[in-house]
């Protein structure tokens, strides 16, 4: 039986309203369900018991860092002497809010070894935005206005070339050695007095650490373009390796993902900017300044360089109050065991599954947090693909991995387990990529089948596009 | 070890199981060089701690009743909007790439986008974008991919000056140009042009406008089509329970739509997170940015949904996407379609009717005190300028200590405004008592003046 | 697999303790787990999502009042200021929740007609015991020291005799007519010198309104006996007959049934006594007195007569607060249409079912918030008991009415809708259970086996109370 | 209609269906003579109004640090316990008599029962009762209907004075006869008797005391096992982590141990809802008071819970059941059972030491203010008296001023204790410095008396 709450139609005749709007700017009708309070809390409860989630499954699911989100971390963050906060209170009355953001300001500032931080940024890819828009805004401030061209690894997050283009830069690919690294011919090659920076992520997207960091910086830096770094994989190096010292001038953080703040089924999240001291005086506004008592939101007129607002406010301050509440729980110690134990699990999970059978790519490597394994073998012994092996390990009630990202190892599957997952959790995991390999060669229509249990079989995305009905 | 379940025995059985000695090893790949540490950080601390230092933070000012407004509301959210889009399987779920471990997003979002297609008289909604202002921007950037010939977009200087902020940083990095089209200085709603704007590709509209007074949408509307000018039409979902929809505006209706979900059910909480809706004619939906879920079957035959058009998306299309966003605002809008849900047609034209009745209220209340003014005649919906004889912001500090947050300077917004000029708002949670309350404490400030 | 929290161990050396405590009169090991935060939270998550409940399924359970329990009661009932007070908390600094606490006991008094109310009894069962020892306290006040005997119709609740013995009486049941209402004749020849008091409940556990209750009451009051009301099923007469006004002389609400206050699995509930002015005295401690600005709890010297204090504390204080929460909301009005609902759900199901060919017990009667049907006929023709159509209701995600209660009606099912099921929800049960009409005459074993589709088969309870683990 | 989903159509409908009239025909076979109306009552209100007058009334009292005790204690709750706790799963489920439909609900009640019988050294425990105290009662009544020619209960005059009153309003309706035991005036501890009671059957054994201090239970036990007489403990469940387990009391160990549940995960609340937990010997299970839930199989041999020996109770047995209680407090075992697992083995241990530790130094540092004494020598858990130069109950309102509930006056339990005696109590949410604070806040409130 189909449930939706279109079905909730229970229509009373509206009560006539008095206003004072000229009749010609009202509506007549409003089309939309009016179901009781039982009906809308039995609906969309039913509705999030078809969810996977973090609270009911592991994800390991890379690039995502999928992990535990704390709930006091939601406890503290909605109390309503916060939640209730309007966005236009003066500083005065909104003291301890500010000074949480402050706080969070140095810490992430501490972290990144970057000299300032903005907190506005909504996402990783508004982060992105911000960080390219600020190395634009610095090469004009100089007079080198010909920097219209940034370059991002092929094996990048598809929000990099995305932000570039938006900040209204060309991109301009550059691919990766068999081991991993850079290819830093290439890079020599691409890099021109055209070329305003470089986006890169170290751990890179291909789960390995970039050794040559310190050399791609100088080559880039020689030639008078910038580094920005995509904080997304900040969980593999937390409190171990700061991007400023690496040489980025300016990254974003993904504080849904290495501050440990939740998903949502798709958002919101927060792309804090950090930024090393010559790209500061760009870093988007509004930020948090000024001391214990006395903190307040800097002006647009004390920051003329600033490439600007982002949204209309002063970012996700939801997510950034959770941030705040996990920095301040883990403290550096707790901070450093991230990812100490981020990279036991991915290195732990990477041998087993090795030890199996699967081909793990970059397999002389250490593993960061995540790593990738490709299942081209099983294609071509039984046509099974990643998106077969995936599909299958939800029947398991395991999230499937991230599939075919990075584009350049085929049937790949981009593993990422998190700190948070327990020994025992990855050994079930192991004990099901091994049964479900000896099923990929054994009843590989096992696979291409999957799901089987879960609420709906496999879905036709095709007639999705085909048909388009998204809405009703 | 907070949130970290491994134990010593644990640990070592797996390091013993990769052959790594100790934990430190497993970086032996980063050049030494590049291995620092943060103890400058903080201590951690316990649960108990943090919620004590936490909840001492939130309780340092006391709670102010809200008349502020300025693009964000303080409205009744029923207990069970979040009652629900808190619980685990929304909160911790991620983006529904994996649809079927996903149906119960997807199919909320379908209603989501259900919902915003109804009430903006749309055919096409997303599942959301950062905030309303950016999704104006999105707007901009979607109307130029259909006018790949226009460079620039026509802003009434209606629209809030926070938002005009966010077209400037975003739109110009890609050669977009803004034009400003003046607001009428004496009843504060925006002059129909007389020049011609050959290069523009919309024309952008806000309903309700800066100073919270409605336009005459259907004559703007009239006057773009009739100069070949897209419409972006920028909405407040919860009037729209009361205003005419966009999709009737003129007579072909606005061809995009954008607005602030704010006030669907989204906390305040200091400006975000909230969520910025976007919704359009069907024609355009190649050119649509952010997520969006179709109603489709599975193997068995039986109705599901899933995430489509990708192809439109950064993980696909890469630079060529409709846009860079990745991550968006899931969470507010489960609560947005709760929220909509709960209160359905009759609550939704309830609340609104409320909002806009005591809006009319306090506004005939505060203009009854000496020295106090309103500079405009118009309607409005629940927000109004009123001219005070004093400074706003130093009025409004002084009301703070009355328990009340006045509304927004319109200084604070534009410096080039009046700084006499006070934004107020209501909502359906002004009661009577509240308006009465604010009349006279105002009156006593103005009087200690 | 099965998933037990026993098996989260992860042995951490416990830290040693620096302790003020003689080592003889401490322990040297605490047998429990030592799960993570996220372990925890997955375990009790996925466990949740085994449960039916109100939230997720419709609950057509008799007797029981399985309504909706409004959010936004938990909400305020649970805000800090009132969940952090300790009990000791003097007055003074507890005057918000004094005051709530004291409007209750009047709105409780205006709606069942008496003169005064405790709201101490932590569930119905002790509201029943404060009640009948309130009789015994009466008639030994009185020096009326023979009045040994209980009255209780055969059909009562098992709670009515069970704290009638607690209170050191004995009990004599009474039987009713075939249309439901009490015999009289019973009644009359079972009153006497020693019979203290009657339990009864109007409408009764039958599902109809006892008619005679006038003549009942002056009955009972002739020949020097009480009457105590129990209060399970006020759901059916809420704010249109009071128990006060039928003659009863004291009753308990269950404040978890008609105030809508949730189940919780098992509780907690609340059985707020109320009482004539005879029975007033010798309510239970402690009661909140006083008037706005200036509440209290009442000392023990105040109330000499009193039965004493039924635990350690003032009652279930948050569900209290959620039962205050309902009536503001709903108001005199709003609990009105509450009986007038669930008499028209109960109703439309009653004729529902009737025309389906379903034996309904009292067929002639009205049915209030809930009626009785029997399967005896299916019992017959396929050996189908009322325990396999229970199951096999769960299968299409409804729990099971009430069964074998009253045990007057063979293979009886007791129904109750509530007020808070939409017309929809009626349908799709009536739907339902002509679907298991037509399988418990064709496929029985169907029944017989059900459920099917729920986490687990029928549950076997012989072995459990054979093995009889209870622990591990 | 709030929380009625019926539109006038349906009703309509439905009265149509039934053939009759008008909703109040329904009620035709009352006796018109008994039809009255409720307009007394005040008129409803919406959500949000009754929000505001709730939050206005919860916050008429700024929040204290709470040194109160004396059974119910100020423990710090994880977050996640009621985020779990009030899930609708748990929160609006009925009592699990179905089964199948209550898996989540009887393995949560299972792994109670084990926890329970883990903590206490015991091997059976029931699924709670509605408090401690009144669990107490119940553990009474279980141990005469074990030694049905018993007529006496002996009870400690260490034992809670509102825990007293509760076994008198509840015992002697059954003939049943309380008869108390001395402490010694001097160390506070329980005297060991020197008489027989030969019409006893069991010694109620409170370890921790009412004054707080801990009892020699090893020789009390002894004492009783050597009079034949069962053994009742009563004890705190959080004092257990530390605590030797009544299992292992004596030479025999406790037949039954009751206990109030608060310090595991229950808000104060002002006193309820708590619940009461018993666990006892397994040849005592047929005489249990309250639920049980046993591990069994479904049709298909898959491991599977159930309620078990429910022949016991009301709904069965009726009169003769070993108690009335119906509805108990599952919920707030669902939250004790996530709370017990959450802290685990070590945060349990590492909660009560701290518990522990923090009152031993607020001992001293109380104990060194002018004309401040210690009554009582003897080892401590959390609590402990204070004998004050003043009497309790206004030094206590006099601290109130300063933040803190300082404590419990003695004379507010018993008017017969000394008026200056108040017992403290910490938890491990008493810091450092609200321990300073309050031993400051006493010297000033003192000094102005
Ligand atoms: C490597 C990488 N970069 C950037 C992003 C973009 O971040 P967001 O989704 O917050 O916009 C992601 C997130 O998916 C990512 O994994
Ligand atoms: C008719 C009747 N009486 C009494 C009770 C006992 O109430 P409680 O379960 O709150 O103790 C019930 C509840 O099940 C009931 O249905």
């Amino acid at each position: 039986m189909e449930e939706t709450i279109f079905a909730c139609q229970h229509e009373e005749t509206p009560a006539e309203l008095e206003l004072a709007i000229p009749a010609h700017l009202l509506r007549d009708d409003l089309p939309l369900p009016n179901p009781s309070e039982l009906e809308v809390l039995r609906h969309y409860t039913r509705l999030s018991q078809k969810n996977f989630s973090i609270d009911t499954n592991f994800y390991p699911l890379g690039s995502c860092t999928m992990k535990y989100n704390p709930r006091i971390a939601h406890e503290v963050a909605t109390l309503p002497g916060f939640s209730r906060l309007h966005p236009a209170t003066p500083a005065v009355a909104a003291q301890g809010l500010l000074r949480n953001l402050a706080e969070l300001q140095g810490w992430l500032a501490e972290l990144t070894g970057m000299a300032a931080v903005s907190l506005s940024p909504a996402a990783g890819a508004q982060g992105e935005l911000a960080g390219v828009a600020m190395i634009r805004a610095y090469h004009q401030a100089r007079g080198d206005t010909q920097r219209q061209r940034m370059l991002i690894p092929q094996a990048a997050h598809g929000t990099n070339p995305a932000s570039a283009r938006m900040a209204g830069f060309t991109v301009t690919e550059l691919p990766n050695l068999p081991n991993g690294d850079l290819d830093l011919d290439a890079l020599r090659a691409a890099l021109g007095p055209d070329v305003a920076g470089i986006m890169l992520t170290n751990p890179s997207t291909l789960g390995v650490f970039e050794r040559q960091i310190q050399e791609v910086a100088a080559l880039v830096h020689g030639a008078g373009a910038l580094l920005y770094y995509d904080g997304a994989n900040l969980n593999a190096i937390l409190g171990r390796v700061k991007p400023g010292e690496m040489g980025f001038d300016v990254m974003h953080l993904n504080l849904h993902k290495t501050f440990a703040t939740p998903h949502g089924g798709g958002g919101p999240g927060s792309g804090a900017v950090a930024a090393a001291s010559r790209l500061a005086p760009y870093l988007p506004v509004p930020r948090v300044v000024g001391e214990a008592g006395s903190y307040r939101w800097e002006s647009h007129a004390e920051r003329p360089e600033s490439i600007g607002q982002l949204s209309a406010y002063a970012g996700n301050i939801g997510v950034l109050l959770r941030a705040h509440a996990y920095v301040r729980r883990l403290g550096h110690a707790g901070l450093r065991r991230v990812s100490a134990y981020a990279a036991l699990n991915a290195n732990y999970l990477m041998h087993g599954l090795r030890r199996q059978g699967y081909t793990v790519a970059f397999a002389e490597r250490r593993a960061t947090h995540e790593f990738i394994i490709s299942v081209q073998d099983l294609h071509k012994a039984s046509a099974v693909r990643a998106l077969d092996v995936a599909k299958r390990l939800l029947d398991f009630g395991i999230h499937a991995p991230t599939i075919y990202f990075p584009q350049l190892v085929p049937e790949c599957l981009l593993i990422e387990p998190t700190e948070t997952e327990s020994k025992a959790s990855l050994d079930r995991f192991l004990e099901v990529m091994a049964q479900i390999r000896r099923e990929a060669l054994e009843e590989p229509e096992l696979l291409r089948n999957a799901p089987h249990d879960l609420p709906v079989r496999r879905v036709d995305e095709t007639l999705a596009a085909r048909r388009l009905q998204v809405a009703e | 070890m907070p949130y970290i379940p491994h134990d010593n025995a644990e640990t070592a059985a797996m390091l013993e199981a990769i052959r790594v000695p100790r934990l430190e090893d497993l970086f032996d790949e980063i050049p030494p060089a590049l291995q620092s540490d943060v103890s400058a950080l903080p201590e951690g601390c316990s649960e108990a701690r943090l919620r004590r230092e936490m909840e001492e933070r939130a309780a340092e000012q006391a709670p102010l009743r809200c008349f502020a407004g300025a693009g964000a509301y303080a409205h009744h959210i029923p207990a069970i909007v979040w009652e629900i889009a808190r619980r685990g399987e929304f909160y911790s779920a991620y983006t529904p790439y994996q649809a079927e471990a996903s149906q119960g997003t997807l199919q909320l979002l379908y209603e989501f986008q259900s919902f915003m297609t109804r009430l903006t008289g749309m055919e096409i909604s997303n599942a959301s974008l950062y905030d309303g202002a950016s999704a104006l921007a999105e707007a901009c950037l979607m109307a130029l991919r259909l006018r790949p010939a226009a460079r620039e977009i026509l802003v009434p200087e209606g629209l809030l000056p926070h938002w005009r902020r966010v077209l400037d940083a975003l739109l110009p990095m890609q050669g977009i140009r803004l034009r400003s089209l003046p607001q009428d200085p004496h009843s504060g709603r925006l002059l129909l042009p007389e020049e011609n704007f050959p290069e523009a590709a919309a024309l952008i509209l806000p309903q309700i406008n800066r100073f919270g007074l409605l336009e005459e949408v259907d004559a703007l509307a009239h006057w773009a089509e009739s100069h070949n000018l897209l419409r972006i039409a920028v909405v407040n979902p919860l009037a729209l329970a009361l205003l005419k929809a966009p999709g009737d505006w003129g007579e072909q209706g606005a061809d995009i739509v954008v607005g602030e979900g704010q006030p669907l059910g989204v906390p305040l909480a200091a400006g975000g997170p909230y969520f910025g809706f976007l919704t359009c004619r069907r024609d355009y939906v190649r050119q649509l940015p952010g997520r969006l879920v179709a109603k489709t079957v599975d193997a068995a035959g039986q109705v599901a949904y899933c995430l489509t058009l990708q192809a439109r998306e950064q993980h696909i299309r890469r630079a060529g996407a409709t846009s860079n966003i990745c991550t968006n605002q899931g969470l507010l809008v489960t609560a947005a379609t709760i929220h909509l849900a709960t209160l359905g047609a009759n609550g939704l034209r309830a609340a609104a009717a409320r909002a806009h009745q005591q809006a009319q209220r306090l506004r005939a209340l505060l203009a009854r005190l000496p020295g106090v003014e309103l500079p405009h005649a118009g309607p409005v919906f629940n927000e109004f300028v009123l001219r005070l004889p004093r400074p706003a912001p130093s009025v409004r500090d002084g009301l703070l200590a009355h328990g009340f947050l006045a509304g927004v300077p319109l200084i604070e917004l534009n410096p080039a405004d009046d700084p006499h000029d006070l934004l107020v708002a209501c909502t359906e949670l002004s009661e009577d008592e509240d308006l009465d309350g604010y009349a006279s404490a105002l009156a006593g400030v103005l009087g200690e003046m």
